[in-house]
């Protein structure tokens, strides 16, 4: 099985670099192993001795002619400027102050140390699902939401007035109803007018005794147009002699 | 097995039963259904007559809140019964009805018993089955019985909870329609619907 | 309220409490999640010291092999963890979490909310693609809001399911915080006075 040439994976740059530097992920973490083997307690290291160590690997690495991630190198770079600085007579202008610089880059170291060991100490916990479980099936709590209605007396009366309200409009619109459509006081006219030559008062074709006055304006309306429609049609003829006067109507040959 | 093995085995579990108690509860809580005297043997080894162990803290759970019990042969455990009023309480939500509910359950207070054509009729306005529906489910409206024309169509009417949700002693409570004219709530609410022509042409 | 009141109301609680035990255990133990104080009070009604009945509750089930845990604000039932011998599955390959997922979600833990940068700068390597997804999917951390500086980065914070993983009450419990805070190590600048690092240079 290790035979297959397809099991090799093909060799690339970046797997050169992991035989050396891959143990660690990044520089820092370089610093931080390289500390560890100065002293335990990481208060305690000498951040002078720590570039040197640094600075050593890295020329070493080099040495071995692999290819260094930039990232390592810029540390290196920065290592060495920061050596430079720690050894020069104090110097209150400079802007930052070396020991600041140091003081930082140990807080890091500490602060990373410290994420680790927590890491660990938190997977030696007990784990649910591997050291504690939990019911595997739970039934789930509910809620029986019911509905309860709220509706005041006053909103059931007043919505009852303004059904009560619209129906009587309704009443009116049947009323409205009973009128004598155009096209019926058309017919009756056209039919009662028949051949008759003789000038007639429009009144005397309006039906008698109606109880109804608003039927009965309907009528008397709807005749008058009728009157005009079949004057307009050259079926009848209209005479009136002034204002007011009773208008009269024959049916024209 | 001699005498002897016995006696010593005897002493081993009286010693470790507390801790065979724990683990029996353990693996009956953590196991996704209920299970068997052999499955739990197979967790927790076969040691001492579980049987008399798991009816020992059946036992011991009995006036708790959770109960362990068997069911065929398999042990689970359970929230006690009493307590199931708490698992799914119930919750009121107060709703409002819809304006087309009250009109219809105005028109059934006034007017029942009485059927759904005529609550449209006189409505004017078609009575969707779900607007019953929702006054049936408040409570205040129940069917009433089918009237004897053809169709059969069923009668609705009011139920005492509808009295007593509105604080009427009796439907004769309901003012008539001089009262409702006399207060102003004929013409409080102009009618939202228009008054379309064929809400008449029942009449 | 009166002390009168007050009394009165003692003393039904007094009374209740067996009863009110009861019905705790039963809705913790039918939760589908663990449940918060709030969730509790919806079903079984704002009666008592909940917070005090739940911590009674918890000692009572402390020797047993289920336990009442309390996991950052929520309840549940759990068993014991002196147990999991008898319950793990014989053979399940526990899925390890890389170095950087580890690290990388204990940075968060115990700085949250932290922002991306912010871990990237205290591990010293850019966070891969893959890292705070997986945290994400375990369910153990989320996004928790933007950060109001330049560029409103996103924050990541823990959740409840993390605590609730490794058995924590609260973030409180996290191994060694006191610590780390007393140390200045969670703080975002060095400390002052922290020891000179390079008190060994003129040796």
């Amino acid at each position: 099985m290790g035979d297959d040439p397809f099991d090799t994976p093909p060799r690339t740059p970046a797997q050169t670099l992991v035989l050396q530097l891959g143990a660690w992920e990044g520089p820092l973490d370089l610093l931080l192993t390289l500390a560890r083997s100065q002293r335990v307690d990481l208060a305690q290291i000498s951040i002078l001795a720590l570039v040197d160590q640094y600075l050593a690997f890295i020329r070493d690495a080099k040495a071995l002619s692999l290819e260094i991630a930039a990232d390592y190198l810029v540390m290196a770079a920065w290592l060495a400027y920061l050596k430079s600085a720690l050894l020069l007579p104090p110097d209150p202008q400079a802007e930052p102050d070396p020991h600041d610089m140091a003081l930082k880059l140990q807080f890091q170291l500490q602060r990373l140390a410290a994420m680790r060991d927590a890491g660990a100490k938190l997977l030696a916990r007990p784990q649910q699902g591997w050291d504690t479980f939990v019911r595997a099936d739970p039934e789930g709590l509910m809620f029986e939401t019911t509905a309860r209605y709220d509706t005041s007396l006053f909103e059931l009366l007043s919505v009852y007035g303004a059904i009560k309200a619209r129906n009587s409009k309704s009443i009116h619109v049947v009323r409205r109803r009973a009128v004598m459509a155009l096209d019926e006081a058309i017919e009756r006219l056209e039919r009662l007018l028949g051949a008759s030559i003789d000038w007639t008062e429009l009144s005397r074709f309006l039906p008698r005794d109606l109880a109804d006055e608003g039927y009965a304006r309907s009528v008397l309306a709807s005749t008058f147009v009728a009157a005009l429609e079949l004057t307009k049609l050259g079926k009848a003829s209209l005479s009136q002699g002034a204002a007011f006067a009773p208008i009269l109507v024959r049916a024209r040959e | 097995m001699s005498i002897a093995d016995t006696m010593i085995n005897d002493a081993t579990i009286d010693e470790a039963r507390p801790a065979l108690l724990r683990a029996l509860e353990a693996v009956i809580f953590a196991a996704a259904a209920p299970v068997t005297l052999g499955d739990i043997a197979a967790h927790v080894g076969e040691r001492g007559d579980l049987a008399t162990l798991l009816r020992e803290l059946a036992e011991s759970y009995a006036p708790r809140g959770i109960n362990l019990v068997e069911r065929g042969g398999r042990w689970q455990f359970q929230t006690a019964p009493d307590l199931a009023h708490h698992l799914r309480p119930a919750r009121e939500a107060v709703r409002k009805l819809s304006r087309a509910a009250v009109e219809t359950l105005s028109v059934i207070a006034y007017h029942e018993p009485v059927t759904r054509p005529e609550i449209e009729e006189i409505r004017g306005v078609a009575v969707s089955g779900g607007t019953i529906d929702v006054l049936m489910e408040a409570g205040w409206v129940r069917p009433a019985g089918r009237r004897e024309t053809p169709g059969r169509p069923l009668q609705y009417a009011t139920t005492p909870g509808f009295l007593a949700h509105f604080n009427l002693s009796s439907r004769r409570d309901l003012p008539g329609l001089a009262d409702l004219k006399a207060a102003g709530l004929l013409e409080r609410e102009p009618p939202r619907e228009l008054a379309l022509p064929f809400s008449g042409e029942n009449e």
